[in-house]
């Protein structure tokens, strides 16, 4: 069967690109370390991206806005993390977690009401119209930053790491911070879970034929207002749960953060090849790698180098690793 | 003795500030195969798209197994057993063959639950619809396009089916096979309303008929009075057929 | 003349350094009201505070100051936050013929090579950020690698920082990406050439902006791992909300609450809590000064605004602050004053609310600032 | 002889053609109508913006090509300007130095974007030059040896259009003309002049086939039109009106930085100018400009008024707080798509066409034509 | 002459035209008939450039077309109807024909690219496009957007794109689908005096056999892309292979052989 047919070649570049910078940094526990923290660092970006390769590669929608829900999952983390100050205070993990899972439901569920919001106000006109899209999600940007600024006002709020997850994991030189292997536990999560509804159920598919046909999909009995609605508010959620791991990663927040990713997440998409979740995956742990190691071997080049993965991965595959295939 | 699973009486429907149904009244009966006729732009898409809950009537009153839809949204109309091949075929271009039939097999999640003998039918009538079944559905010829759409609304049992134009584009040999199935599906006790410009089709196959101009049937009754009636064909149809 | 002194605050009422601009705001009113007594008048001339937000954009900035000075009628005018709008409203002072009283953007060219006689600063320059930060670290036998933006605030930071050393070693010099977010790379390359240097390690910090680089500073454990210390300047207090992963951590700041003891700053500290409920912070006692000078040089004119007059006034005039004394030096106009070299509470934790206990006071004369305007 | 001046393209609707001549001549009196510099200094940048927002509807609105590096261009015309300036000392010889390298450095690249854009999907070729502009901004910032980095460049320009220079003693109309109003009226004449040989441009035959390429880029090149070539063309154009639109920039401001000329947020502006005024609609740029600029200069001011007239509710005065004027101007944004799907041009236009334009269809103004394949 | 040497295109692993040989002289029409998917459009699509071969060539008067690009072979005489609409819609219907015309035009206007003239001065383009207009009986609604048009209007003006172009080969694929039969005849009517005059080649797509009958001088038939028949049009109509695959005149329709 054809849909089995698994394209590894873009999978293949994350452990290959990985091997061929080991002679250039020499020092086996440095390579170690930066592997490691870049692979993690892509979890990460995988993980606020997730949401809007879902929203985009389902609903054709481009979200400016999707930095939003970033920067409201983290702000909602301050206020709930901020108010259980004796679990993250504790040295045991465990404890932590008893105060940080709450917080990133809590962070999900706030996220995906905006999300319900937002549909409802701002993208619902929009469906089908790319620049329209932009514009009015772009507003939607503005407005929502401003709103967080109303509400937690302007300034940079510490969003502390919890006692237990802070430090590293000692691998003889070679340091591996514990929040990094959190992070590629959730990110693993959550690409799981992404991969088994969009493969393993109908949802994916009835959405994508929404998009290209609503009344169709109507007209064969499938109710696809409430799909969208659904599936803009997990994108929201998932962006604020990003927004969580984003703010612990930080150790602060500020309102324009989520502004401040969209340009990164743009890059992870088109790398993907826009709407793949698996694209967006290797777009981003290619993105964490890659700034690592050029950041160690050449940090002048650093700068550009998500600019320079870019092109040369559409000189490769010019609409991205994963062309929309999920 | 036959009832009317499908009844409009008075309807009138706007599209945006354009009148364009003026009270249709139309009886399509049970297990039967009604015919509606009439020249471009008479409102035939409009009447089907009316009665899928896709423009909403204005006016009027619009039953299906007595029950008035009128006031119903398009997936619960098709929920209440009702299949549509809308006039542009609504292929879903970016998904494979077999996506689209999947989608359209609404009771089934995956493709192993799709009735097997009934997909083996239909891939006897449409044969493109079994050679490009991995394939996406966009790249399909004119004229496979219009099987698929066909195949989709039959791959499960529907009580009515309502067909805009399905023999456009189709070689003859294919609009056999089309005529063909929708003789067995009436067989099996499906009613169908079609619309077809093709008269030969509809003649081979319909009830009865009615016939729309200006947003308003103008003539409904028995095919074989109008198949033999060149006098009424011609005031009604402004030809012969 | 008219009976009214216009003074015209250009400065981020919104835009990326929002929070820094309001503390100025506060902070100058709070200073004018400290200065004139709760009058708000010099020699029966009110002082009226014309605000205007140059949201961070200088040529935003440019017109409004431009309009500031033309339409408003202002006499003088004090500002802004950001270092690229003061470099672009510096030449618009002069056009104008009237008094830019720089507070608090950085930027050394601003006395330095693009100044002009009518540009004053009560803020610190980044030479003073980086000589203060110097002085406290400068000892035989200590090793330091640098950790900057890689743009010119960094780099000019590092260069101030490096010439005012003299018995430490600078052993490496790392730039990283302004929006650097992962600093595992600089991290590891900074440890690579520190982990195995002789006597104290020291990374030294100077970075602006939420990305910073602490919370991995932090988790990397260097102190226990490779006996690494890490070292930075001041910043508003949010932000150094981050230094308590570094008990016992050393460094140089403009400011803090608790250092200075004197009239201006115990009044400041006093009123600030009872009205906003918060200690002031960095920016506070910024805007705070520059009152403090405004209301000192009109006092000498006798209330008289005209520019040259004041100009003639605050050439070398000394005045006090919440940081104590401060003068304007002669040949740029920039003022010199104290800088605190603190050290982070030793038994304080991850987490919990900023503490710095003060090492020492290091007065004007401890410093050396070199005068860089010459040929302007 | 006026028609011809406007290429036959007239506003076609009398409202339409009222405002734009009110704008006209208020642009061309604003210093003896609505003295001080503010205002000055509003009507420059409305006439930059012009130019701007003109050459951006060019490739936008006439071709269908949604591009954020557009900025990157207006960039290049202000730092040429910028730079020449700082190097080579004030004077008109460094002016068009700085012009003449700007204009080739655009030429080469928009060359270089033009060919590139056939490569990609349209909504992918967008997102590629979001990422191209942030990096040509940090480029900019990095090169600090030219571009004088974040803090940007100060500079002087010729003499003659300094403010310190005053040819006459004498108040002209109670205004006394200085180099500063000199230049206002050079910009004035530089931008009429530039909008006129644009509106000329897409109603040439040339511009003609930029619609259909927009309509339908499949049955263009079917009917024999070499959409490559067009394509390029037009973002070349576009490219260099940008280039010139920063040059102006530059000129009046006497400063350029990276904030300035080639931050995102001029490229959002830009954006919503155009909705605003009307897609593919050159006037459009010219009532979407002055719309926008004023509101947005006054924007502050306004919500200083509302919020102190409701200090009594706390929860709105924060919400009308002056500092939060951004907010109203996202919602600016959301509401002008909402409401102003053609633009004021587009809206005015249909109420005198009289031809019912259907509800369904003005929701469907995406310029990018998805051709079929057949 | 338009002709076509061993005309090859494959999509993955399916060959959807296959070797097709073949020659179309001036002043005859050619009806191309087939079952659906036989690879009608796909050979149209190669033919007229929108799809590049992946063997054989393309010949025009002994000139190769074959490295062309589509819009160079518009120039170069071959004119393509579209069998699914493809037009400008938000353009008048005027200003549609007028850009067609104005691409088939040289001197100093050449198809646009000069940007000083002003295009509403171009009087002799719109006139050369009203008169077309005026032929396929669409005058009246010269000044409506195409998008506002009904689909029958909207067949009759692509019809008039292709005849605004001048060119020396005519393809026109299914002009009459989704016509009704009152409707029809205008567009039967204008082939028809385009055959009249015998310089142009001309090809049609069709699947309604009794329009074929009348209007064909010869008929090739595709199976699965390949050529299977080529004659006159009652021989061909008369061949087993035409009557089973094709029209399915025995009882059960044949299963097309993959
Ligand atoms: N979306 C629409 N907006 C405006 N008018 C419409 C729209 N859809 C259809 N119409 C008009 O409604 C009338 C009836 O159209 P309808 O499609 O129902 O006709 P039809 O009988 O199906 O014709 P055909 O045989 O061409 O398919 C026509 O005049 C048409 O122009
Ligand atoms: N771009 C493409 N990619 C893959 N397959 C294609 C593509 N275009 C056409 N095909 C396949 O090639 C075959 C020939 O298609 P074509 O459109 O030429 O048929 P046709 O003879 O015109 O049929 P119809 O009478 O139905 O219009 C079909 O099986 C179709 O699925
Ligand atoms: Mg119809
Ligand atoms: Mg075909």
């Amino acid at each position: 069967m054809k849909s089995l047919d698994v394209d590894w070649k873009p999978l293949a570049l994350v452990p290959v690109l990985s091997l061929v910078v080991l002679p250039f940094i020499g020092s086996g526990s440095t390579w170690l370390t930066l592997t490691v923290a870049g692979l993690a660092m892509g979890m990460i970006i995988f993980i606020i991206a997730s949401g809007l390769t879902l929203v985009f590669g389902l609903m054709d929608v481009l979200n400016f806005g999707h930095g939003v829900f970033i920067a409201l999952g983290a702000f909602v983390a301050t206020t709930v993390l901020g108010a259980m100050g004796d679990y993250t205070a504790s040295g045991s993990l465990w404890v932590n977690l008893v105060a940080v899972f709450p917080a990133m439901l809590a962070a999900m569920a706030v996220a995906g009401a905006l999300g319900l919001v937002f549909e409802r106000f701002i993208v619902r006109p929009v469906y089908g119209n790319h620049l329209k899209q932009i514009l009015i999600t772009m507003g939607g940007l503005i407005i929502g930053e401003e709103l967080i600024k109303v509400i937690w006002g302007p300034l940079q709020i510490p969003l502390p790491l919890p006692e237990g997850m802070r430090g590293s994991i000692l691998l003889g030189d070679a340091a591996v911070e514990k929040y990094r292997v959190i992070a590629v536990v959730v990110g693993l999560v959550v690409f799981g879970s992404l991969l088994w509804t969009l493969t393993r159920t109908k949802i994916g598919l009835l959405i994508r034929a929404g998009v290209q046909d609503r009344e169709m999909v109507e007209s064969l009995g499938y109710r696809i207002r409430n799909l969208f609605i659904g599936v803009f508010v997990v994108g929201s959620a998932l962006a604020g749960l990003g927004g969580v791991m984003w703010g612990l990663y930080q150790q602060n927040v500020v309102p324009q953060m989520g502004a401040q990713v969209n340009v990164l997440i743009f890059i992870v998409l088109i790398i993907g090849g826009l709407g793949s979740t698996t694209g967006a995956l290797v777009g981003a742990l290619l993105v964490g790698l890659v700034a690592n190691y050029t950041g160690f071997l050449v940090p002048k080049a650093a700068l550009f180098s998500n600019i320079a993965l870019m092109m040369a991965i559409l000189l490769w595959r010019p609409q991205g690793v994963y062309a929309l295939s999920r | 003795m036959t009832t009317d699973l499908l009844t409009l009486s008075g309807v009138h429907t706007h599209i945006g500030a354009y009148h364009i149904l003026h009270g249709v009244d139309l009886r399509v009966p049970r297990g039967q195969l009604t015919l509606l006729l009439g020249r471009n732009g008479a409102g035939k898409t409009t009447t089907l798209r009316t009665i899928m809950g896709l423009w909403r009537a204005s006016a009027g009153r619009i039953t299906l197994a007595g029950r008035d839809i009128g006031a119903l949204d398009t997936p619960r109309i098709a929920g209440l057993g009702v299949a549509y091949v809308p006039e542009n075929m609504g292929i879903f271009a970016d998904l494979s063959v077999k996506e689209n039939m999947l989608l359209a097999a609404r009771s089934a999640q995956r493709l192993a639950q799709i009735d097997g003998d009934r997909l083996q039918w239909i891939f006897k009538l449409f044969p493109a619809v079994e050679k490009f079944w991995n394939h996406p559905a966009g790249k399909l010829s004119g004229g496979q396009k219009q099987m698929l759409a066909v195949a989709r609304a039959i791959v499960e049992p529907r009580d009515l089916l309502i067909v805009d134009e399905p023999s456009k584009g189709l070689a003859p040999a294919i609009i056999n096979n089309m005529i063909e199935a929708f003789g067995q599906l009436k067989a099996s006790g499906v009613t169908i309303l079609l619309v077809e410009q093709n008269f030969n089709f509809a003649r081979r196959l319909g009830d009865t008929v009615a016939v729309m101009d200006n947003g308003r049937v103008v003539h409904a009754g028995a095919m074989k009075d109008l198949a033999e009636d060149e006098q009424l064909q011609r005031s009604l149809l402004g030809l012969a057929l | 003349q008219s009976g009214e002194v216009r003074i015209a605050h250009v400065y981020s009422r919104t835009g990326p350094l929002e929070a820094y601009g309001k503390q100025t705001q506060t902070g100058l009113m709070l200073g004018l009201e400290f200065a004139t007594n709760g009058t708000m008048a010099v020699n029966g001339k009110k002082l009226t505070v014309i605000e205007k937000d140059d949201q961070g954009k200088p040529d935003l900035g440019k017109s409004l100051l431009a309009t500031a000075y033309s339409d408003d009628k202002a006499d003088l005018a004090i500002g802004p936050t950001s270092s690229g709008v003061a470099l672009a409203l510096l030449p618009v002072a002069e056009e104008y013929k009237k008094i830019l009283l720089v507070e608090p953007a950085v930027a050394d060219a601003i006395t330095g090579d693009k100044w002009n006689k009518y540009i004053f600063r009560t803020g610190r320059n980044s030479t003073q950020d980086a000589v203060s930060n110097a002085v406290s670290l400068d000892q035989p036998n200590v090793h330091i690698a640098t950790l900057a933006q890689d743009y010119a605030f960094g780099r000019d930071g590092v260069k101030a920082f490096k010439d005012a050393l003299g018995k430490a070693k600078i052993v490496h010099e790392e730039y990283l990406p302004p929006t650097t977010t992962d600093f595992t790379a600089g991290l590891q390359r900074i440890i690579d050439r520190l982990k195995d240097q002789p006597g104290r390690k020291v990374i030294w910090v100077v970075w602006a902006g939420s990305n910073s680089p602490f919370a991995r500073l932090g988790d990397l454990d260097l102190k226990k791992r490779f006996n690494i210390e890490v070292s930075t300047g001041g910043n508003i207090l949010p932000a150094m909300a981050a230094y308590s992963q570094f008990p016992g951590m050393e460094g140089a700041s403009y400011y803090y609450y608790k250092f200075p003891k004197n009239a201006a700053n115990d009044w400041l500290v006093k009123e600030h809590q009872r009205r906003f409920n918060s200690p002031p912070d960095f920016f506070t006692a910024g805007g705070f000064s520059a009152a403090m000078a405004v209301v000192e040089a009109l006092k000498k004119t006798n209330g008289d605004a005209n520019t040259n007059k004041l100009i003639a006034a605050m050439e070398g005039m000394t005045f006090e602050t919440p940081k104590g004394p401060m003068t304007f030096r002669k040949e740029d106009h920039q003022a010199m004053q104290s800088m605190y070299h603190f050290r982070v509470a030793p038994d304080i934790k991850p987490g919990q609310p900023i503490e710095l206990e003060l090492v020492r006071e290091l007065k004007p004369a401890d410093m050396k600032v070199p005068v860089r305007n010459k040929g302007a | 002889m006026f028609i011809r001046l406007l290429s036959n393209d007239l506003p076609r609707n009398r409202l339409l053609a009222v405002v734009l001549a009110a704008i006209v001549l208020a642009l061309a009196f604003t210093p003896f109508i609505f003295p001080g510099v503010k205002a000055l200094n509003v009507a420059a940048k409305v006439l930059v913006f012009i130019v701007l927002v003109a050459s951006f509807d060019l490739l936008l609105g006439y071709t269908g090509i949604v591009s954020f590096a557009h900025t990157m261009f207006f960039g290049i015309g202000a730092y040429g300007v910028a730079i020449a300036s700082t190097r080579m000392g004030a004077g008109w010889g460094s002016l068009a130095v700085g012009m003449a390298c700007a204009l080739a450095l655009s030429f080469v690249l928009a060359l270089a974007i033009g060919l590139f854009s056939l490569r990609v999907r349209a909504i992918f070729f967008s997102m590629i030059t979001l990422a191209f502009a942030a990096a040509f901004q940090t480029l900019a910032s990095q090169l600090s040896e030219f571009t004088g980095g974040e803090d940007g460049l100060s500079f002087k320009v010729p003499a003659w259009l300094s403010p310190s220079f005053e040819p006459f003693e004498a108040p002209f109309l109670g205004v006394t003309i200085d180099g500063r109003l000199i230049c206002y009226w050079l910009l004035f004449v530089a931008a009429a002049v530039l909008f006129l040989l644009m509106l000329r441009i897409v109603n040439s035959p040339f511009g003609r086939v930029l619609q259909a390429i927009r309509e339908n880029e499949f049955r263009a090149e079917a009917i024999g039109y070499r959409v490559v070539v067009y394509r390029t063309v037009s973002s070349i154009l576009s490219a260099l009106f940008a280039t010139l639109a920063g040059a102006l920039l530059a000129l009046w401001l006497r400063y350029n930085g990276p904030d300035t000329s080639l931050s995102f947020e001029i490229m959002l502006d830009v954006l919503l100018i155009v909705v605003i005024g009307g897609m593919g609609t050159l006037y459009g740029a010219v009532i979407g400009s002055a719309l926008f600029l004023v509101a947005q200069s006054y924007l502050q001011d306004l919500l200083r008024l509302a919020s102190e007239s409701v200090s009594g509710l706390p929860a709105l005065a924060a919400l009308l707080s002056p500092d939060r004027w951004l907010l109203w101007l996202g919602l600016l944004f959301v509401l002008s798509v909402y409401y102003f799907p053609t633009g004021v041009v587009g809206r005015l236009r249909a109420l005198s066409a009289r031809r019912a334009v259907l509800p369904s269809k003005d929701h469907n103004g995406a310029p990018a034509v998805q051709a079929s394949t057949r | 002459m338009l002709s076509t040497h061993e005309l090859t295109i494959r999509f993955g692993g399916h060959v959807a035209v296959n070797g097709v040989t073949c020659s179309f002289e001036p002043g005859t029409l050619t009806a191309i008939v087939g079952p659906n998917g036989a690879g009608k459009t796909t050979y149209f699509n190669l033919i007229s450039g929108q799809l590049r071969a992946s063997a054989g060539r393309v010949l025009l008067n002994g000139r190769d077309l074959s490295g062309l690009s589509a819009s160079q072979r518009t120039r170069a005489g071959l004119g393509r109807a579209f069998q699914l609409t493809n037009l400008f819609p938000r353009l008048s219907v005027l200003e549609n024909v007028r850009l067609a015309v104005q691409a088939t035009r040289e001197g100093p206007h050449r198809r646009g690219l000069s940007l000083w003239s002003i295009w509403s001065d171009h009087h002799a383009l719109t006139e050369r496009a009203r008169e077309i207009l005026r032929e396929v009986a669409l005058h009246e609604k010269q000044d409506e957007l195409v998008s506002n048009l009904p689909h029958g209007d909207q067949r009759k003006l692509e019809v008039a794109l292709l005849i605004a172009l001048e060119p020396q080969v005519f393809m026109f694929d299914e002009p009459t689908a989704g016509m009704n039969a009152a409707e029809a005849p205008v567009i039967l009517d204008l082939i028809r005096r385009l055959k009249a005059d015998r310089s142009k080649t001309i090809l049609l797509v069709e699947h309604k056999m009794d329009v074929v009958r009348e209007l064909a001088d010869r008929i090739i038939v595709l199976h699965n892309g390949t050529l299977v028949a080529d004659g006159a049009p009652a021989e061909v109509i008369a061949l087993p292979v035409v009557q089973e695959a094709y029209l399915g005149t025995a009882a059960v329709a044949q299963e097309e052989s993959a």
